[in-house]
């Protein structure tokens, strides 16, 4: 097993004259036997990182260190990785079995060798069945398990997964989910794992990548990375229903400190902030900044038993989509939509006025012009 | 710097060309710079040959004989595919009726003239276009009493240049247009019919713009390759006759006479290269169009 | 129940339709070949007397015993068939190996490698595609000359050997149906770049493979002013040529010509059939997806 | 890795290393010695015991007979002409379309002019002078004529001796077309005329040019000056239009020389055709059934008194200047190509084969010429065309030669549409018009004169 690390990648698509940068000075350090998301917007520079690892695509400048070792100079068959494409990858005109042996046969393992590490991976993803199958005659979940089959067999330092899960349904993406997940605890391997679906970056990541427009924004576990986004680009990639922003100042009124929206509509929004925030917020007080809050930290003004500070609000249902356990209602305050996650107890009518309060204890607060966390 | 080694060696990709590069460059591009050398000369075969700058363009310009050509060539070519190609489409249309039987058969019986190839179809069609004694004058007399000394391969040489480019080829791009058609998305003709439009409003408005990028390419190979028509003719006249009034004469048989009958190959070349530019306009049109259609 | 009947009605006529028409337009394609193979059995007094069978009193009013195999006979026995049909098969088999496997590694490479000159190649692969093959007819013989080629097999070989249409088409294909995650796939895997191309690729490709093989075989085999310019001595002749030096100055030898032309059909024919599904599929798949 | 190539791939493969070894272990011709090359058969057949007993003599320079189709040697001829290769060190080619041969000066002639040593050998006189004439180009010789091919008129003497017609009188093409006109007709009432007098292609200019020649319309001369807008041509033009347009259409477009037009014969869709002297084997092979029901008579002439013959098509023999063996075999060659068109036993033969008679005017005198035959109804069908052989016409050897024969049809069949729109029968007005489609058939020949840079200096 091994650690790899990424020193200042640099990758430019055109060049010097036209320059297309993907990727502008990555450095990331994964552990040994680590599960690494790479999360982000389509075109951020996550496929192509990974790509790089690989070995699959040349840099303009940087090192790629695996246990140690600078890879830049190996080739990609030699560097002892493992891949799993968004389509599969299989080939088409091999059976499964064949499929899963062809990287170990291009190495002339003996047959038997073969045979035995075939077998006992197709045993562990339950697809013995199937070994003398076509790839086309699999649905797309099996596919994707001859794919994992056929990096498993190898045994490689590191596996690298490359949105994997995209191409299947629903249902089969929940349940290769946990697979993956196991596979990881079982081998105990160092896994990096490209996806733009931020469910499976919060679910399976030891630690979570966020990265956009070819930089990484923040490195860190899962929960951190949810509840203390570094700006606002995370917390909004990061959570569904998304996040909140609602634009505004934080000012003095009668020796308080409120928050008041940026709007000049009669319906702004305009709430007291407490005292342990507005300590907080003192050397922002008069700037521009944006409130965040998730869906979830707004609640029913009916059913909020919360004892710790919150804000009071009005606003119209427009329409409530029950999820089952919980409601997202879309509400408008009258200056602007509001997403908020309630539980699913009550009921509620289009058009209905809502009374909500929001948890000031979860409020988060950015810099207008940065985006940056305050 | 810090160059990171691609995925593969550097020479690779060269390796995959290099079998065709060099006998490309060697029997394609070397004569075809050869050629424009040659447009400039005025030869007799490769051995005897005398520098008369843009003379060539000048005499061909001003030539009848080879505007003659141009007419016939341009007459051929829009004709054969103005016809070809609906009714191409039009067999492809009936062959892809899910509940039709025995499609393999018709499919294999249009499509067969083309693997007979246009040297058969040129000793063919100068048998079966005689007036009285070929089978097609035979047996349009027999069946509706028409003129059996009907003259094909005098006055109405181009239509049966037509006729035979025809038979040759439409079952040919009925392929292409079959093809196109069972690729076209049956959810898209279902919910038209949902819609409300008819079999002639689902063709024109689901079916006809779903298999226009096929069509545009069918459209443009056929009427490359009927511009550059020369084995038809050339058998079928045999060989350096070609027709009276040159009838048959097209753009490529005028180049083939000039340069290996006559052996001006200065003279062909010229003919060839304004031939040529006319080609790369029209597959630059076609580029352009099809481009801007996506867009 | 009545506008169901009458549209079922409908239906009846427009089917019989669609069925006398493609049953028309199969005869109209088919009766030269009829034709044909009919004529290869006349002798030379019926040739042109009749169109079809001569009439007589044999079973259908077919004068049966009018026909022979004496013009099949005869080009075998007075003329070198037998020869020419190897000096096609060896041509139109070695051609067609030979310039689909360049096509399929041109193409590939051209569809699935950066390198540098690749946009230069492409330009001359496309613009190639328009020129006229007369146009080269002339400076390619003075080059064969110089090159020691003519009259040789090598002269006729070497040329047709780097075909822009070929590698044209086999491009389209690959970027159609060879998606590079199994190519990279395969480097990860170990498995080198020749073989990756040998083992995976070209089974990908394997209807454009069939067609183009198709394609070559019988652009080849139907080929004649080529080996007709290029090849002098007469036991090097292929069938085309052979066939072609049947219309004579004073004599053009219908009969023979008719029965040759049915020989030299039938292998293409073979094949075809042999190869009919990959190479409708083949022939299409450079076009119809985008 | 060969498992999971495509099958078709793997067996084109087997059959093409197959075929390989097959054609590499094929014996290999030596082709020592001497190469002869000929488009015709016919001819072949005539000269292999010559040739058997050349080679029994010469064993070091055999001679290789070999046929060579009449497009393939063209081009190969040609090929090897212009890219200065050698080819064959006897050629043996057909008038036609090959005139460019002798384009541009001596130099970029591939012929050796064998004038020299025709004169040396003492040949010349023995000759018919008007059959050297295409193959003369400003007083170089490039090729010993093979044959004569006069030009008789072939006519259904079954037919036209039934209806009481004596062709004896028939001395002028306007007598002969009156008198046959009233047998001509629609005889199975299908709409459409199936018998007309003479059978003259509207698709070739093969037989136009045997009338304009007849009438002595010279197209071009052999210093390229064009001729073919003159008063004999257009009248030959205009007459044989007004009988084409003509609502009883007189003339028969038949596909001559190929095996098509032996079915309209059988049939008596023409009741007379012009017949060089090589179209009687022709006519032996492909309408065996027309013996005993033709005869031949000389050509009706355009006015009384006129040329009774003309000329169409010939052979030639040539020895190429580049050659395998160079000099040394180049004296084999001119012996042998001596032998063979002066030899005795080659022009008798190639009479009884081909109905072909010999330039070589002592051989007129042999027995063979007089002897009867009975396709033509017991005619001495040899001693008439030798009859006619000295009043054969004078050809060019211009390389612009094929171009007016071309520009001459054009012109024909264009005046026969103009006649059916006006009256055919108004000789003015056609001849008025075939004079104005010449001089524009003129103006493109020399326009293409014009455009040649190497002809200059001989001018």
């Amino acid at each position: 097993m091994a650690s790899v690390t990424l020193e200042n990648l640099f990758k430019n698509y055109g060049d010097a004259k036209r320059p297309n940068v993907a990727l502008k000075g990555i450095d990331l350090e994964i552990r040994d036997r680590e599960f690494m998301v790479l999360v982000g917007p389509s075109g951020c520079g996550k496929s192509t990182t990974l790509r790089v690892i690989a070995g699959l695509e040349d840099l303009t400048s940087g090192r790629v260190i695996i246990d140690g070792q600078e890879m830049n100079h190996v080739l990609p068959r030699d560097r002892d990785i493992a891949m799993v494409f968004q389509n599969y990858a299989l080939y088409p005109h091999m059976s499964v079995y064949e499929n899963m042996a062809f990287a170990l046969k291009m190495r002339r393992f003996p047959a038997d060798e073969i045979r035995s590490r075939v077998e006992s991976a197709a045993k562990a993803l339950d697809i013995t069945s199937y070994l003398h199958r076509k790839p086309h005659t699999l649905s797309g979940g099996q596919m994707q398990r001859v794919a994992l089959g056929r990096a498993i067999v190898r045994s490689p330092r590191v596996f690298l997964f490359d949105e994997p899960l995209s191409n299947l349904d629903a249902k089969a993406r929940v349940s290769m989910r946990t697979e993956i997940v196991k596979l990881h605890d079982r081998l105990q391997a160092t896994m990096i794992y490209v996806t733009h679906d931020q469910v499976e970056a919060m679910t399976m990541g030891d630690r979570i990548c966020v990265m956009n427009e070819g930089k990484i924004v923040q490195v860190d576990e899962p929960l951190n990375i949810y509840n203390r986004p570094v700006n606002m680009f995370v917390a909004a990639f990061i959570g569904s229903p998304q996040i909140n922003f609602i634009k505004g100042r934080i000012v003095s009124e009668e020796g308080r400190s409120c928050f008041v929206e940026q709007n000049d509509d009669a319906d702004a929004l305009r709430f007291d902030i407490g005292e342990q925030l507005s300590l907080r917020m003192e050397a922002h007080r008069g700037k521009t900044l944006v409130l965040g809050v998730r869906p979830e930290d707004i609640y029913d003004q009916r059913r909020c038993t919360a004892t710790q500070p919150t804000s009071q609000q009005f606003a119209r249902v427009e329409i409530s989509e029950p999820m089952g356990p919980e409601t997202y209602l879309y509400l408008n305050t009258g200056a602007h939509p509001l997403i908020a996650r309630v539980r699913s107890n009550d009921r509620y009518q289009t058009n209905e006025q809502l009374q909500f309060r929001m948890d000031l204890a979860k409020l988060h607060f950015f810099d207008a012009e940065s985006g940056l966390a305050l | 710097m810090n160059r990171h080694r691609k995925a593969v060696a550097p020479w690779v990709p060269y390796l995959f060309v290099a079998p065709f590069l060099i006998t490309f460059a060697l029997f394609t591009v070397y004569p075809l710079f050869q050629s424009i050398v040659l447009t400039t000369q005025q030869t007799i075969g490769p051995g005897f040959e005398r520098y008369v700058g843009a003379d060539n363009f000048r005499n061909i310009l001003s030539d009848p004989k080879f505007w003659i050509a141009v007419k016939n060539t341009l007459l051929f070519a829009s004709a054969s595919v103005a016809i070809q190609m609906p009714l191409a489409l039009g067999l492809a249309l009936l062959m892809n009726q899910p509940w039709l039987r025995g499609r393999s058969f018709y499919r294999l019986a249009v499509f067969s003239p083309a693997l007979v190839g246009s040297v058969f179809v040129g000793i063919m069609s100068a048998i079966v276009f005689q007036a009285r004694t070929g089978m097609l004058n035979r047996s349009l007399h027999a069946l509706f009493n028409f003129n059996p000394d009907f003259p094909w391969l005098s006055t109405y040489l181009m239509p049966a240049m037509i006729i035979a480019t025809l038979w040759m080829w439409t079952g040919f791009n009925m392929i292409y247009f079959l093809a196109a058609l069972q690729n076209v998305e049956k959810e898209l003709v279902d919910s038209a019919s949902i819609d409300g439009a008819g079999t002639w409003q689902r063709f024109l408005h689901v079916t006809l713009p779903a298999i226009r990028p096929v069509a545009g390419y069918v459209t443009l190979i056929s009427l490359i390759a009927s511009l550059q028509v020369f084995e038809l003719p050339y058998l079928m006249l045999s060989r350096l006759n070609s027709g009276p009034e040159n009838r048959g004469l097209t753009v490529v048989m005028y180049l083939y006479q000039t340069g290996f009958n006559v052996g001006d190959l200065g003279y062909a070349s010229a003919i060839g290269w304004i031939l040529a530019l006319l080609l790369i306009f029209l597959s630059i049109l076609y580029r352009r169009m099809s481009r801007d259609e996506r867009t | 129940m009545r506008p169901f009947r009458k549209a079922s009605l409908l239906l009846g006529i427009s089917q019989t339709m669609t069925y006398v028409l493609l049953t028309l337009a199969s005869l109209v394609t088919l009766a030269p070949f009829y034709w044909l193979a009919v004529a290869a059995f006349k002798n030379k007094e019926d040739f042109f007397a009749y169109n079809f069978l001569p009439p007589g009193e044999g079973l259908f009013g077919v004068a049966w015993e009018r026909l022979s195999l004496g013009n099949f006979t005869r080009i075998f026995t007075e003329l070198d068939f037998a020869n020419n049909i190897l000096n096609s098969v060896f041509l139109a088999s070695t051609t067609a190996v030979l310039s689909t496997i360049t096509a399929a590694m041109g193409g590939y490479a051209l569809a699935r490698f950066e390198f540098r000159g690749r946009n230069l190649v492409l330009a001359v692969v496309l613009t190639a595609l328009v020129i006229p093959a007369p146009l080269l007819l002339a400076p390619s013989y003075q080059l064969l000359y110089h090159l020691n080629l003519l009259d040789s097999y090598a002269g006729l070989l070497l040329p047709a050997v780097a075909p822009a249409f070929g590698v044209f088409l086999f491009r389209q294909t690959m970027l159609n149906s060879v998606p590079p995650s199994l190519i990279e796939s395969a480097r990860i895997d170990g498995c080198g770049e020749l073989r990756t191309f040998f083992t995976i690729v070209l089974p990908l490709v394997r209807p454009m493979l069939g067609a183009y093989l198709m394609i070559s075989f019988l652009g080849t085999w139907n080929n004649f002013i080529n080996p007709q310019i290029i090849l002098q001595d007469a036991e090097k002749f292929p069938l085309s040529v052979a066939l072609a030096s049947l219309q004579t100055a004073y004599r053009s030898e219908y009969g023979m010509i008719t029965a040759g032309t049915l020989v030299s059909i039938a292998p293409v024919a073979l094949l075809f059939l042999l190869l009919q599904k990959e190479f409708i599929r083949g022939l299409t798949s450079g076009a119809v997806k985008e | 890795m060969i498992g999971a190539l495509p099958a078709s791939l793997l067996a084109l493969c087997v059959v093409s290393m197959l075929c390989t070894a097959l054609v590499i272990a094929r014996d290999k011709q030596e082709h020592k010695g001497l190469v002869y090359w000929s488009f015709a058969r016919e001819h072949l057949r005539a000269y292999v015991q010559q040739t058997e007993s050349w080679n029994k003599q010469n064993p070091d320079l055999p001679v290789h007979l070999t046929y060579v189709s009449e497009q393939a040697l063209t081009d190969r001829m040609m090929g090897s002409f212009f890219a200065g290769t050698p080819s064959a060190d006897m050629i043996e080619m057909n008038q036609g379309p090959n005139v460019n041969v002798w384009r541009g000066p001596d130099e970029a002639t591939g012929f050796r002019d064998l004038a020299p040593l025709l004169r040396r050998d003492g040949l010349i006189d023995k000759i018919n002078p008007p059959s050297l004439s295409p193959w003369t180009r400003q007083g170089r010789i490039y090729g010993l004529p093979h044959d004569v091919h006069p030009v008789l008129l072939c006519y259904r003497a079954d037919i036209v001796e039934a209806a009481g017609i004596n062709v004896d009188e028939l001395t002028t093409w306007d007598k002969f077309f009156e008198a046959l006109a009233p047998l001509c007709g629609d005889l199975d009432g299908d709409g459409y005329s199936d018998r007309h007098v003479l059978e003259m292609p509207e698709t070739t200019h093969f037989m136009l040019v045997i009338m304009v020649d007849q009438a002595g319309g010279m197209l071009i001369d052999d210093y390229d000056r064009v001729h073919m807008n003159s008063p004999a041509v257009a009248n030959v033009l205009a007459k044989l239009a007004s009988w084409a347009a003509r609502e009883d259409k007189l003339t028969a477009d038949i596909p001559v020389f190929t095996a098509a037009a032996a079915q309209p014969l059988l049939k008596g869709q023409a009741l007379s055709w012009l017949c060089p002297d090589w179209r009687v084997a022709n006519m032996y092979d492909m309408a065996p059934g027309l013996a005993g029901k033709v005869k031949l008579m000389p050509l009706p002439a355009w006015e009384e008194g006129g040329r009774r013959t003309s000329v169409l098509g010939g052979t030639m023999l040539g020895l190429p200047k580049v050659t395998r063996g160079g000099a040394e075999t180049a004296e084999a060659a001119w012996q042998f190509a001596r032998n063979l068109y002066f030899s005795k036993e080659t022009a008798e033969y190639l009479f009884r084969e081909t109905g072909i008679i010999t330039p070589i005017k002592d051989y007129w005198t042999l027995p063979v010429f007089d002897e009867k035959s009975d396709f033509f109804c017991g005619q001495r069908f040899g001693r008439m065309y030798i009859e006619q052989a000295p009043n054969v016409p004078i050809r060019s050897s211009s390389p612009y030669l094929h171009q007016c024969c071309e520009e001459l049809l054009s012109a024909y069949t264009r005046l026969i549409s103009y006649a059916q729109e006006h009256d055919a029968r108004d000789m003015e007005s056609l001849q008025s018009e075939a004079a104005r489609l010449l001089d524009i058939a003129a103006k493109n020949v020399q326009l293409a004169v014009d455009r040649g840079t190497f002809e200059e200096g001989e001018k």
